[in-house]
């Protein structure tokens, strides 16, 4: 059964109000706050049961030797994808193709950006100078929840560079099913970009 | 709930994040007193300033399209 | 209609599958037999519980009867129930089904006696059993016999404060596998005296308060004559009581999976009839340990 | 109406990598059948082991490698890694795709009158996801050190300094969580938005709400689990130490690793997902029984709205139970009672169920077919599983019976005479929608009466075993006086399992032959009300010849003043 006899890919259900890639979209969200919340759960109670001393105890802000400003920046840089996210929806509702792929482009350079401001800046570095995964439980977690959080991110850039290429071929048959689709990207995008937002702080700011 | 609708919850996050970070380097400049922490507290405050700007724009812009 | 005969004879293998059941636990004889253990355990063991010498225990063994009383009885109602509808109102020609019977609201009943039941059984039963149990800790006053309990893959260690009352700080840096398995600090004077032993022992009318810590992975304390079982976590000191009511020499097992050999992680547990009999054991148990030091000393001279 | 299209589709398309709910439904049943039988057979060698000690296994034993199995008696690890991979693959590749991904996919879509899943491609790559993660968990079987063999719970710091088996069943593991998390994406989309015209939520078959609640379950508790695996795989191969504790001293030698890292957080997000598990095993065997009661008494189903509410509040309370596993990692007594409560109240919509499905019983017309058979064992064995989980959920009875055998007896008669049971009942039921064609019926009486006697032979001296205070997963019982004193039972016991492989003969027999050899029957040969019976059988691609409007709750069964003693969904009123 190929997916155009299925009602409601396209249009929106009399009741729930969306298309049905939408609502998968949203469910697939609420699995990934789970994931992402055992993470920052787990981190709160590692931080919570880790001693007060010795060499287990939970690194203090300076003891981090975290880069705040390449963090801060990055944080700026994924703001500003996620609002050209939404200018390429926008443009591909206003019927203009180049615009929304130019949009496209523009977010997939920034995640692009980020992920080299986060490699070479800061993974790199810190690997050499000794703060690896077995450092410390708080490098173990940092290496994971923001790993984890670039493993988004390269998923992101994957997805928006296949709707710039072959995928933008829908465009011609169905552009409004095109658009639904970069809307369930940018939904996506908003969400990766939220969970930076909250990794931030935690783990580079908070004592 | 449409993109529209979590762009704004997502602008809504960004903007307390400026003001917190905002506030955090600020605090940090009064410790250290160094250059760098001060600029970035006023950028911070300039960002979330800006982000709070373009929320309104935003709305604006798309008072036609639907919140789910 | 095959159908029909063949599902009567159905109802009887029903009824009666679980008497085979029962009756064919008598067809199989003893299997393959306990090793010839050098030591015997006291009491008598077999299908039920297994003899019950702590003081405490009974409270659990009454909550456990209680249970499955209640259990059986709501089972056999349950299944005499389906037993009469089966055979009441199986399909026959002429007679259809009433399409929504008026029933009485049995079932609403039914589920709040549950309610109530499980919420006295929890409230009243389970919680002070357990606070006995975990929270209400012996103190000082009633003299219990401090004992600290060093779990390892795959054997139980015990070490006694000695003639000091006091325990030697210990350090993951110093343990030797066969001379110091708790690694006691040698520069403390307080773990000078300190005695290691691979029983636990205790004697009638002292309760005894474990502290359980293991060193590699997580294995769990049990005892089940005294109805004490506690996990022991590594990083953590868990502690553990119990008082035993009659002298014996016991079983403890380790209860959750801790490697290859976790069968054979077992120790004894000996209680002595008299406080004066189990000080005994432990002066002779410190000579032993003096005795093998001055042997190593001697070797060192050699 | 896409019979055409379905024509140029090739072997491979149509077979393999199919988009097809029902295809990737078949897959699903077949693949975990076959998972099923195996990690039946890895039960049968470790009961060899348990029954008759340090004795060589017979016939197989002549085939096992020297390093697991010298002279033909196993090993301590080999049956260790036989009880790991027999939990894991029984609960994760087994019960769950038969109940959730085989069942579900084909019948939940029939049942609410779509012609697919809303996500068809999604389903393949579910299907497929499943099918690598299954196989990665059996390369661990060749690995140096064999199978990982930390038990199913795979409790750190045990599972961290484990063999490699381990590290493959962790990526086996991230694959099947994928896998369930695209399928409950696509279970709950397609029951809320492609029902049927008329068919609103409260006309739905319970089926399809126990598939419903299942897909939230799946969707919400299986990340956690994702987590911890991710966390204990890095603290294997990353040498991170999310779970091992400072100064830790293994096999003599002290590790001088960071530590820092609690056992307990892997326990925490273990049972986070552990418990809402045994609902996702267990309502859509549910499901199941709700189904075929109906059809085999001739009325509706007992209280449908309280069963529907029920479940829902099932679903809800099972994600705030998961710390009753670990009343004995040393957690207060507020922690413990808190858990015991919200335990005590998760019975009660059990109870509910139960009773309800019992009471359908009352002034019925009873047929007894072989799925009806099934799903009347189902009641009193899930009864008995459910009761002696009391005594667990106990803090104060559970001290003593924690880890023994009557925790093994207790989940089994959930699972194995329970839930299994309710998933033949569905096999037979729903055989003749498939391929078109009866399963015989005498096959299927044997296959019952011998599957319930050794059933109850295999579990229900486990509970003796455990008031006798014999600890779980032990190689050999006999070294405890206690243990020895019951081991005639785990003779007992064992002689059950292997007739009870034997009574599957008649089953699997069945199950092959009737695709040919069976009565050949129309749409709906049990007179059966919802709508996967007015698709025919078996349903073309697009299932539905004209699209159903359903008109009617689904069992109205016996409805007074009709000729008919069923009323189907989508028929009209008679005038």
């Amino acid at each position: 059964m190929s997916a155009d006899v299925l009602p409601y890919t396209v249009k929106p259900h009399p009741i729930t109000g969306l298309y049905s890639g939408k609502f998968g979209m949203w469910l697939f969200l609420a699995s990934e706050v789970m994931l992402f919340g055992a993470f920052f759960s787990s981190y709160i109670l590692l931080k919570f049961s880790a001693p007060s001393e010795g060499a287990a105890a939970w690194p203090t802000h300076d003891e981090r030797h975290l880069s705040w400003v390449v963090a801060g920046a990055n944080t700026l840089v994924l703001i500003i994808s996620s609002v050209t996210m939404v200018m390429a929806w926008l443009s591909l509702k206003g019927n203009n193709l180049a615009k929304g792929r130019l949009f496209l482009g523009v977010t997939a350079a920034l995640a692009s950006l980020f992920l080299a401001f986060k490699i070479f800046l800061e993974y790199i570095p810190h690997w050499h100078e000794g703060y690896t995964t077995s450092h410390s439980v708080f490098f173990g977690l940092y290496y994971t929840m923001t790993g984890l959080h670039g493993l988004h991110v390269i998923g992101g850039i994957l997805v928006m560079v296949y709707f710039i290429g072959p995928g933008s071929k829908l465009w011609r048959s169905d552009p409004e099913y095109y658009t639904n689709r970069i809307e369930c990207t940018g939904l996506y995008w908003h969400f990766v970009d939220l969970v930076w937002i909250v990794l931030f702080p935690t783990l580079y700011l908070m004592n | 709930m449409s993109l529209k609708a979590f762009h704004v919850v997502f602008v809504i996050v960004s903007s307390l994040l400026t003001a917190g970070f905002g506030l955090w380097a600020i605090r940090q400049w009064s410790v250290r007193g160094d250059f760098v922490s001060g600029m970035v507290g006023i950028g911070s405050f300039v960002g979330c300033a800006v982000l709070l700007w373009y929320g309104r724009w935003f709305l604006r812009k798309l008072k036609g399209v639907s919140w789910l | 209609m095959s159908v029909r005969r063949l599902s009567w004879r159905t109802i009887v293998v029903l009824v009666g599958s679980v008497g085979s059941t029962w009756l064919s636990t008598s067809a199989f004889g003893q299997g393959a037999g306990a090793d010839e253990a050098a030591v015997t355990i006291d009491g008598e063991y077999g299908y039920g519980l297994p003899p019950d010498v702590s003081v405490h225990g009974h409270e659990i063994d009454r909550l456990i009867n209680v249970l499955h009383l209640f259990g059986f009885i709501t089972l056999v109602g349950w299944t005499a129930f389906m037993g009469f509808c089966l055979v009441r109102y199986r399909q026959r020609p002429g007679r259809g089904a009433t399409y929504k019977p008026r029933i009485k609201p049995v079932h609403i009943y039914f589920v709040v006696f549950i309610a109530v039941f499980e919420l006295i059984l929890d409230i009243g039963f389970s919680n002070p059993v357990l606070a006995t149990a975990k929270q209400k800790l012996p103190t000082e006053k009633d003299r219990p016999i401090h004992v600290r309990v060093m779990a390892e893959q795959f054997a139980w260690n015990f070490r006694y404060a000695g003639p000091d009352g006091r325990f030697g700080r210990v350090g993951p840096q110093h343990v030797d596998q066969v001379m110091n398995p708790f690694g006691v600090d040698p520069d403390d004077p307080n773990g000078e005296d300190d005695i290691v032993s691979g029983e636990l022992h205790a004697a009638v009318g002292r309760p005894v308060l474990c502290q359980l810590s293991s060193k590699d992975v997580i294995h769990s304390f049990s005892i089940p004559v005294m109805r004490v079982k506690q996990d022991v976590i590594p990083g953590m000191r868990i502690p553990m009581w119990f008082e035993a009511a009659s002298p014996g020499t016991y079983e403890i097992a380790c209860a959750q999976l801790c490697g290859n050999n976790h069968y054979t992680m077992k120790a004894l547990l000996v209680i002595h009839d008299s406080e004066q009999a189990y000080e005994e054991w432990l002066a002779s148990k410190a000579a032993s340990e003096l005795d093998d030091e001055e042997f190593d000393e001697d070797e060192f001279e050699d | 109406m896409s019979n055409e299209a379905d024509h140029h589709l090739g072997f491979w398309r149509k077979y393999v990598f199919s988009t097809d709910h029902k295809v990737i439904g078949i897959q699903y049943t077949i693949t975990s059948l076959v998972f099923l039988l195996f990690g039946f057979s890895l039960l049968m060698l470790m009961r060899w082991q348990l029954a008759y000690p340090g004795r060589e296994i017979p016939i197989l034993g002549k085939f096992l490698s020297e390093s697991i199995a010298p002279g033909g008696v196993m090993l301590p690890e080999f049956y260790n890694s036989l009880g790991a991979m027999h939990g894991t693959i029984m609960v994760f590749l087994g019960v769950v795709p038969l109940g959730v991904g085989g069942f579900g996919n084909y019948f939940m879509p029939l049942q609410i009158g779509a012609p697919d899943m809303a996500f068809p491609k999604l389903n393949m790559l579910s299907y497929w996801v499943y099918a690598v993660g299954g196989l990665i968990m059996m390369t661990g079987f060749f690995v140096p050190g064999g199978a990982a063999n930390s038990g199913w719970t795979a409790y750190p710091p045990l599972a961290d300094i484990a063999t490699l088996g381990q590290t493959v069943w962790l990526i086996g593991m991230v694959f099947l969580i994928t896998s369930s998390l695209f399928g409950s994406v696509n279970f709950i989309v397609t029951i809320v938005h492609l029902r049927a015209r008329g068919l609103t939520m409260f006309r739905l078959p319970f089926f399809v709400w126990a598939q419903f609640v299942t897909a939230f379950l799946l969707l919400l508790a299986m990340p956690p689990l994702e987590a911890a695996g991710i966390l204990q795989l890095l603290d294997r191969v990353a040498g991170t130490s999310f779970f091992m504790p400072e100064g830790l001293v293994i096999s003599g030698v002290h590790q001088v690793g960071a530590g820092g890292g609690s056992p307990i957080l892997w326990q925490h997000l273990f049972w986070f997902l552990g418990h809402p598990e045994v609902y996702v095993l267990l309502l859509p065997a549910m499901g199941i029984v709700a189904e075929v009661i109906p059809a085999n008494t001739r009325k509706p189903l007992f209280g449908y709205k309280s069963i529907v509410y029920s479940v829902l509040f099932l679903g809800f309370m099972s994600f705030i139970v998961w710390a009753h596993h670990m009343f004995l990692t040393g957690m207060g007594t507020t922690m413990s009672t808190f858990f015991a409560t919200t335990t005590m109240i998760i019975s009660l919509p059990s109870v509910v169920i139960l009773t309800a499905l019992a009471l359908s019983l009352y002034k019925g017309a009873i047929r007894l077919t072989v799925p009806m058979l099934f799903a009347l064992a189902f009641l009193p064995m899930l009864g008995i599983g459910g009761l002696t989980g009391l005594p667990l959920g106990l803090p104060a009875s559970d001290i003593y019976l924690h880890d023994t055998y009557y925790v093994i007896g207790h989940f089994h008669y959930v699972v194995a005479p329970g839930i299994v049971f309710g998933l033949f009942a569905g096999i037979y039921h729903w055989y003749p929608k498939v391929t078109g064609r009866k399963m015989n019926e005498t096959l299927g009486r044997i296959h019952f009466v011998l599957s319930f006697v050794f059933m109850n032979m295999v579990f229900m001296p486990m509970f003796f075993q455990g008031m006798a205070g014999v600890s779980r997963r032990l190689y050999d019982q006999t070294v405890y006086t206690h243990g020895s004193a019951v081991q005639d039972l785990t003779v007992l016991s064992s002689w059950g399992a292997w007739c009870l492989g034997l009574a599957q003969i008649p089953f699997i027999l069945n199950f092959f032959l009737s695709i040919w050899k069976g009565k050949a029957v129309d749409a709906n040969p049990w007179q059966a009300t919802t709508l996967e019976w007015a698709a025919p059988s078996p349903p073309p691609h697009g299932n539905f010849v004209t699209q159903p409007v359903v008109h009617r709750g689904p069992y109205e069964y016996s409805v007074p003043d009709r000729s008919d003693d069923f009323f189907p969904q989508h028929a009209l009123a008679e005038s």
